[in-house]
């Protein structure tokens, strides 16, 4: 429907861990480095936090990505929370595929509360890929499938007028 | 009922202001549903920054705030007050960072701007959904736990101890004094260190206040803030420390009657036997016997001499087991320090095949009167050096090692060349890259040593190689390039001194994991702001002090060190501490009993009420990760400030076209 | 004798295993007849819209409409009953959430036509004839209605005041929500007519399950005798309770079966099939992505089991690349 | 409400309801496809009838949305093709897993799974009988529509045979949910067996049942053979060329060539009655094939040795019958003592095999409930219906499955294609219905042209195509009985294609 332009910005939702990404993020910062701005984070506490139907919403609502950032394992603020994140994530990226959305928008990284420049590198990189795999786009997507019923509507709507209740 | 939301863009200065046009975002935010005040101010966290949104908050009965500025983890407190102080509950409060991940990242006007709005649309859409809520405090147990008995460890553990706190200092060793124990003299005042020293270690022992266990490891780690409970493991050092007086008559007395043992407090550059004090002023001057070399504790077959030697004190125990201790503490200092860079890892350097290689560790042994040679700096033949070179930065400020410098080497270094001078007369000359002396009475330091005659050569040293190949211990050639004259210099020597690196602890990332802290790719333990917050860490209540947190030299680290003791008592004396609401709890009525929360949680909060089927988390134990709300299948557990229904909408808000 | 309020049922791209569930009633019929019309509408659709049209509006107390919209025609009904009805209610899975037609929207319509006509295996069709909307045989032309190209749960076409779950939903809910109907005790529109609390809480292996039951691997019914008196999960079989609205009494599980979810998400969850994988994920085991991915392995398709009955209502609503 | 005729009405009103969905729903069985029977007549210029399309206008595609499913749950899904005859999708889709993991139930699982088959097969007949199809009859085909549908058949049988007829249903559906866990949508089958066994102490109850459902079984028969038999004027319209076609009869047949529902091979007769092929079910897709039409969204099956001939009669055309006459004409006989006897009685009334009357198979149903019946008791009252050994746990690779199971509208053929990890790669599904299709159009259209001349059409116009409808029992005509109206509309049209008249009943 929407065939990738090079004018096209990705729209990026991060859900990124209070204590590693999320500071790794703020490290980035600090650091002044540079990286692309097409991504919007979510503070989370944990990466364990992350419900895969925050993943789900995200893309229905119209990012072209989704990117989980966490503490590397063994490294989880509360003991095990990541793992419980990749577990999830490895099963909704199986899912996902199934229903048709390219590997490359959905990631999982471990970045630690050090790590600012891996942050940039996983932003920098994941914006790319996605700009060439082009806009997903789901809203429109979604209004483009339920055309096929507008007319429709519209004819049932006009084809009669009002009948009162007290007409029998 | 819709809200009043209040939204505030702040500039900090041009931090935010130079790359994202705050007045356009501030307009933009005004036209969002629900807002009712949209403002964009120079210094949000300032004074009148924080008035502003207290009166906004009466005069225009805004009953949401939402500020834009840095990142949560500096200034969400400041601003979650400030919202109190206007009259509302603090958590109707919701921060945007437009610096840290936003203005300081980017370099498009035009998109930063584009994302600071869509960062705070997604605000607006969130705070709705916030409800009031109320920090609980927890008590702080007034306990202090000291990991690392070296200066850093020490000096905390006085300070508090001094101040009425008890302390527990748990140190690996069989002594306390770590690695400033070892040196002759120390730079730039040539004071003894164990004149210094020594004076605090046995200040340390003997303090009503301080229980000091060394020989000792911390094996496990529990709770939070102001309530850790941790256990310590006390290994067998086979000598019951109650009742040796440290006499060494049982050292005498061992069936080996030469030391035949590398010695590790002399980097085995002496000898000992199995039984053993580590070094005469070791605190406690307790002996140890060694597992690996005492034929009694090997074999069982002994005559077992040094028992007799001991007679009625009775302080040898061979049988003695590791004994683990649990303490309740409420905060925790990490004063683990460092190791020395392993010169090994520099081949040419010829450390450990050449035998009149050594590191600066191995000369303050040798130059210090109680070690391996009484002070007398001698090479491996026993005779005096004519030459001597001392490399500087050997594993630091190099891309194969470590690429830091490591603060302390070049100071080391001319401190080393000076006592070499004057123990030995020796040609020295010391090899350095660039001669790094930032520190009181540093550079007058170097002038000195210079004046001293001292050569100073500024090359890198390339190579180190034998005169003689056939002669491993014989003169040696010191290759390196003059870059201030151009030339290639090689310059024989008897004697070659490495000034080493400091390194992070090898385990550094297990005790860090253990404390559930954070560190730099390094191995640094990391602080919490390099500038704000230098001695915290991302966990509240554990502090950091000396070279566990990078390189540092004494002065520094003592300071650092009375830093993280005066932080520790801050929160004693408060006494308290209040911690965020960001806890999870389960709505009865939605919960089917289905049990697969209970497992999800590391902290064991969650359990099955067994007369209502259902499960109840124990709010006290919860640490708000939310792993468990992710989990329920029936969106029957909640969890404060990050509920489901914030973070959809928050979703929504970020992605809501405009 | 005094007219009774009236109660229509209408189907859709359903099984009518939800009639089925009404003809069960079996005796309790005769107290839903007593106190109300039933309305049959007949199979004839042109002939029943036009005198569907020319009732008053809401005319009709309450229409139970079941089934998917698939067609022109269906979305068409939808519309005019919907007009016609003071209450419109979602009855069962297919018009709650999709039902099992919903998975066809994992496919186009495309690859179903041509399947279907062309390449399925006892197919004779070398002209790859399809039927035809309209469809001229010389002088004579005939018309089809229109198969949409993706399946749609009813409230994806018209506003619905309540819904009835299950596949089928029980003859008790119907029974309850027609006495409802009649006693004026509605909940809030929007409400599903079914408790609130997912079916473990009605399971009578409840107890049976351990606390922590980290699973190594998932097992496939086909794959074990399931003990027929211990929690089908902690047995590893994917079952779907947890996750799903109660109100059926288990009857799958005790049938030995796991519940594949039927009735559909409590109302705190927001997309069936990601929450479904948020709570079987976590009660896998394992730490490195290899492990995990072999416990995992025990689920072999993942929109097919969690979507089963509710992919159109997925919050991506299908594939991607429909239509 | 103490009037008795009231309670009669109400009886009948929620039979009847009954009887409405049940039928409508029964569409799907047919062909898969959602929707209703719609019926377009086209005129030539004398106004006699040249054309008349049998429409079907819906479809789901149930075998495209089922790849990439596990095959394990394909019985459970493709049970959702149809919620009146789930049971039977259910059984030919197990038996298809049987064969695709080749593994071979334990004895005690078949009889639990033909018991619970048995039983599904009586109680839809038995609706079917009672009220959709039988009234015709028991009520007569020339009563007024009003009272041609339960409420007739109620005043003119009795009150008792309507609670009979409701509470028999009931509590054979009762046996059905008990295995199944449900009744509509059961979950029983595994490849191997049955996920749930009969416990000893329940047995009794469902033994009692059993008795019960053979005297309510035979006690049909009569009813049929007092109001239909006894009547000269409804034998003579069953033997009627109206409702005749010659075509080939396809039924599932056991080892001595007797009706099976549950297991056996295909066989196949001439329209002349002789046997045409006899084949395992591995061997379908040599004989049967699917035809198009670009009117309707349902699929005609054929033979395909025969080939497709378009919509005619004789052995020169593959089309074949299916449903409890077919399987009549395609067998030997029946398995069990009194169906047998009244399958003997019933060529001998109706002159030889094969019968080509369409209207006899509500005869042929009546017996098939006879045989349901007894089938179920020799199942409940055999010791191993309480074995605990209900499961063999399959061991082999899984490629390719195909089960087949006599439904109450016939052979119901389905067929699985899976990858290594038994997941769906194709699938093939051929319904009952389907193998009707052909044939039900063909009756159509020779109704239509035997009553509509000079662009003249009466109402018996309907009534005559109703019943050649219901005879076959594709649930198209449902609804008439529910409140008197025709269920299809039928539109005539002039060589223009304009419309000159809709005719209905109201």
């Amino acid at each position: 429907m929407s065939e990738p332009t090079n004018t096209f910005e990705p729209r990026i939702v991060a859900f990124f861990c209070n204590w590693c990404t999320y500071t790794a993020a703020d490290l980035a910062g600090v650091s002044r480095m540079k990286y692309a701005p097409n991504i919007r984070v979510v503070r989370l506490m944990c990466s364990g936090r992350l419900d895969p139907q925050f993943v789900m919403a995200a893309f229905a609502k119209g990012a072209d990505g989704v990117l989980i950032g966490g503490c590397h394992p063994g490294d989880c603020h509360y003991v095990e929370g990541n793992y419980k994140a990749l577990r999830r994530v490895t099963l909704l990226k199986r899912m996902l595929a199934d229903l048709g959305i390219e590997e490359d928008r959905f990631r999982l990284e471990w970045i630690s509360a050090s790590e600012g420049d891996k942050v940039k590198h996983v932003v920098n990189e994941m914006v790319e890929k996605i700009r060439a795999l082009g806009p997903l786009d789901m809203p429109g997507k979604h209004t483009h499938w339920d055309k096929e019923m507008e007319e429709l509507e519209a004819h049932v709507n006009h084809s009669q007028k009002e009948i009162p209740a007290h007409a029998h | 009922m819709s809200n009043r939301i209040g939204v505030y863009v702040c500039h900090c200065g041009t931090n935010i202001a130079s790359m994202v046009d705050c007045k356009a975002v501030a307009e933009y935010a005004a036209t969002l549903p629900g807002v009712a005040l949209s403002r964009d101010y120079k210094y949000m966290c300032s004074d009148p920054g924080q008035t502003l949104i207290q009166q906004d908050i009466k005069e225009h009965k805004l009953d949401r705030i939402i500020v834009s500025a840095c990142s949560p983890l500096l200034h969400e407190h400041t601003f979650r007050n400030a919202t109190r102080q206007g009259g509302i509950n603090e958590f109707f409060f919701q921060m945007v960072n437009i610096r840290e991940h936003d203005a300081w990242v980017h370099t498009d006007r035009a998109k930063a701007t584009e994302k600071a709005k869509d960062l705070i649309r997604a605000a607006v859409h969130r705070v709705p959904f916030h409800k009031p809520l109320e920090k609980k405090t927890v008590p702080i147990k007034p306990d202090v736990l000291i990991v690392g008995g070296g200066i850093a460890g020490i000096h905390a553990a006085l300070t508090l101890a001094n101040a009425g706190k008890k302390v527990y200092l748990v140190e690996r060793d069989a002594t306390i004094g770590g690695h400033m124990a070892k040196f002759d003299k120390t730079f730039p005042t040539l004071d003894c260190a164990a004149c210094i020293l020594t004076p605090k270690m046995s200040t340390v022992k003997t303090h009503p206040n301080i229980t000091m266990w060394t020989y000792s490891d911390v094996t496990k780690v529990e709770g939070f803030v102001g309530n850790y409970k941790v256990t310590v493991r006390r290994n067998p050092r086979y000598i019951i420390e109650e009742l040796c007086v440290g006499c060494s008559e049982c050292v005498e007395a061992c069936v080996f009657k030469e030391p035949k043992f590398p010695d590790e407090f002399n980097l085995g550059l002496g000898k000992r036997k199995p039984v053993f004090l580590p070094f005469p002023q070791a605190t406690p001057l307790v002996a140890v016997i060694d597992p690996e070399t005492c034929i009694q504790l090997k074999t069982g077959k002994c005559k077992k001499t040094c028992v007799e030697a001991c007679g009625d004190r009775k302080a040898i125990d061979f049988s003695q087991k590791a004994e683990e201790k649990e303490i309740e503490v409420g905060t925790i200092i990490l004063s683990t320090g460092f190791k020395i860079f392993d010169a090994k890892r520099i081949p040419y350097y010829g450390y450990g095949t050449y035998s009149n290689v050594f590191t600066a560790l191995d000369i303050e042994r040798l130059v210090n009167a109680s070690g391996p040679t009484g002070g007398e700096l001698v090479l491996r033949n026993g005779q005096k050096p004519k030459s001597v070179a001392i490399v500087h930065c050997v594993g630091s400020r190099d891309e194969n090692t470590n690429k830091y410098c490591s603060r302390v080497c070049c100071m080391y270094s001319l401190k080393l060349a000076h006592l070499v001078k004057e123990r030995t007369g020796a040609e020295v000359y010391n090899f350095y890259i660039d001669m790094r002396t930032p520190g009181k009475g540093f550079e007058e330091f170097y002038s000195k040593v210079s004046g001293e005659g001292v050569h100073m050569i500024r090359g890198k040293v390339a190579d180190v190689f034998l005169e003689n190949p056939a002669d491993k211990s014989g003169r040696m050639i010191v290759q390196a390039e003059d870059t201030l004259l151009n030339i290639m210099r090689k310059v024989p020597v008897d004697m070659v001194v490495l000034g080493v690196g400091l390194e992070a602890q090898a385990d550094a990332n297990d005790v860090r994991r253990q404390f559930n802290i954070s560190c730099s790719t390094e191995g640094w333990f990391l602080e919490r702001h390099p500038k704000l917050a230098p001695v915290n860490t991302f966990t509240d209540g554990i502090f950091l002090a000396g070279c566990c947190q990078g390189p540092k030299d004494i002065p520094d680290t003592v300071a650092q060190a009375g830093a993280a003791a005066a932080e520790a008592l801050a929160l004693i004396d408060a006494g308290s501490v209040e911690l965020e609401p960001n806890t999870a709890f389960v709505v009865e009525q939605e919960c089917s009993g289905c049990k697969t929360c209970i497992p999800m949680c590391p902290y064991t909060a969650i359990s099955r009420n067994e007369d209502k089927k259902i499960a109840v988390i124990n709010e006290a134990l919860c640490k708000g990760c939310g792993t468990c709300v992710a989990a329920c299948p029936s969106g029957a557990i909640k969890q404060n400030l990050f509920e489901d229904d914030e973070i959809f909408e928050e979703i929504n808000g970020v992605l809501a076209h405009v | 004798m005094p007219t009774k309020p009236k109660i229509g049922f209408y189907w859709c791209a359903s099984c009518g295993g939800c009639e089925e569930s009404v003809v069960d009633l079996a005796e309790d019929v005769l107290m839903v007849t007593a106190a109300v019309d039933i309305i049959f509408w007949p199979c004839a659709m042109d002939f029943k819209k036009a005198d569907i049209e020319a009732m008053p509006d809401k005319s009709i107390v309450a229409t139970l409409l079941n089934g998917a919209i698939r067609s022109s025609e269906q979305e068409e009904m939808a519309h005019l009953l919907r007009r016609k009805s003071q209450v419109l209610i979602a009855f069962g899975s297919c018009a709650h959430t999709g039902g099992i037609p919903g998975l066809a929207n994992q496919f186009t319509c495309e690859q179903i036509m041509k399947y279907v006509y062309e390449e399925c295996p006892t197919m004779v069709n070398d002209q790859k004839t399809h039927p035809q909307t309209h469809f001229k045989d010389g002088n004579r032309e005939t018309e089809l209605p229109v198969i949409r190209n993706v399946v749609r749960a009813l409230d994806q076409v018209v506003d619905v005041d309540y819904y009835i779950p299950g596949c089928p939903p029980t003859p008790k809910l119907l029974k309850e929500a027609v006495l409802a109907l009649l006693s004026g005790k509605l909940p809030p529109k929007g409400s599903v007519l079914a408790p609130n609390i997912a079916v473990c809480q009605q399971c009578k292996r409840n107890d049976s399950k351990p606390q922590d039951i980290s699973l190594t691997e998932f097992k496939r019914p086909h794959q074990i005798i399931a003990d027929p008196d211990i929690c089908l999960l902690a047995q590893g079989l994917p079952c779907l309770g947890p996750a799903t609205r109660g109100g059926c009494d288990a009857v799958c599980i005790q049938g030995n079966m796991p519940c594949t979810g039927c009735f559909g998400p409590v109302d705190n969850v927001h997309d069936h099939g990601a929450k479904i994988l948020s709570y079987l994920a976590s009660t896998a085991a394992g730490k490195e992505e290899k492990d995990i991915t072999k416990t995992l392995a025990g689920i072999p398709d993942p929109v097919g089991t969690f979507y089963r009955y509710g992919l159109a209502k997925c919050l991506l609503r299908g594939k991607v690349s429909q239509s | 409400m103490n009037d008795p005729l009231k309670q009669v009405w109400n009886q009948g009103q929620q039979a009847a309801a009954a009887a409405y969905k049940a039928r409508r729903v029964a569409i799907d069985p047919i062909t898969r496809l959602e929707g209703h029977g719609k019926i377009d007549i086209h005129l030539d210029e004398k106004g006699d009838v040249e054309r008349a399309y049998f429409q079907v206008p819906e479809l789901r595609g149930f075998e495209v949305f089922s790849l990439g499913r596990p095959a394990e749950d394909m019985p459970q899904i493709t049970s959702r093709i149809c919620g009146v005859c789930p049971t039977a999708h259910h059984m030919s889709g197990v038996k298809a897993l049987d064969d695709l993991y080749k593994v071979e139930p334990t004895s005690a699982a078949k009889k639990l799974r033909e018991l619970v088959y048995s039983a599904f097969m009586l109680e839809d007949h038995a609706l079917h009988v009672y009220i959709l199809g039988g009234p015709d009859f028991i009520v007569g085909p020339d009563a007024p529509p009003e009272l041609r549908n339960v409420v007739g058949v109620i005043q003119k049988v009795g009150l008792e045979i309507g609670k009979r007829v409701i509470s028999s249903r009931r509590r054979v559906r009762e046996l059905i949910a008990y295995l199944g866990g449900k009744v509509i949508h059961p979950v029983l089958g595994l490849p191997g067996g049955v996920a749930k066994g009969m416990s000893p102490q329940d047995l009794p109850q469902f033994q009692q049942l059993g008795k019960d459902a053979l005297d309510f079984a035979q006690f049909t028969l009569q009813v049929f053979k007092d109001i239909v038999l006894k009547n000269d004027a409804y034998v003579k319209l069953i033997t009627s060329d109206d409702y005749t076609h010659k075509t080939y009869y396809m039924g599932m047949v056991d080892a001595n060539n007797k009706v099976n529902f549950y297991d056996g091979k295909i066989r196949v007769v001439t329209p002349a009655g002789k046997e045409y092929a006899k084949f395992d079910i591995h061997q379908y897709k040599d004989f049967v094939a699917e035809h198009v039409e670009p009117w309707s969204y349902m699929k005609f099956c054929f033979l395909k040795p025969v080939g497709w001939n378009g919509f005619t009669e004789g052995d020169k055309s593959g089309i074949y019958s299916v449903a409890p006459l077919a399987r009549l004409n395609a067998s030997d006989g029946m398995a069990t003592p009194i169906a047998q006897k009244a399958y003997e009685e019933f060529y001998v009334t109706l002159g030889g095999k094969p019968v080509h009357h369409t209207l006899a198979n509500h005869w042929a149903r009546c017996i098939e409930i006879i045989y349901a019946a007894e089938r179920m008791n020799e199942l409940l009252n055999d010791p191993e219906i309480t074995s605990k050994d209900i499961r063999c746990l399959p061991t082999q690779k899984p490629t390719v499955g195909i089960g087949v199971v006599e439904a109450p509208r016939g052979t119901l053929i389905h067929e699985y294609y899976t990858d290594d990890n038994g997941i769906l790669t194709k699938a093939n599904l051929i319904v009952a219905t389907q193998g009707n299709a052909a044939r039900m159009a063909m009756s159509v259209e020779k109704a239509a042209k035997g009553l509509i001349h000079g662009g003249k059409v009466d109402h018996g116009l309907l009534n005559k195509v109703e019943m050649a409808f219901r005879a076959y029992d594709p649930c198209l005509g449902c609804a008439t009985h529910a409140i008197g109206q025709t269920p299809m509309i039928v539109t005539i049209r002039d060589p223009q294609g304009n419309v000159v008249q809709t005719l209905r009943r109201d």
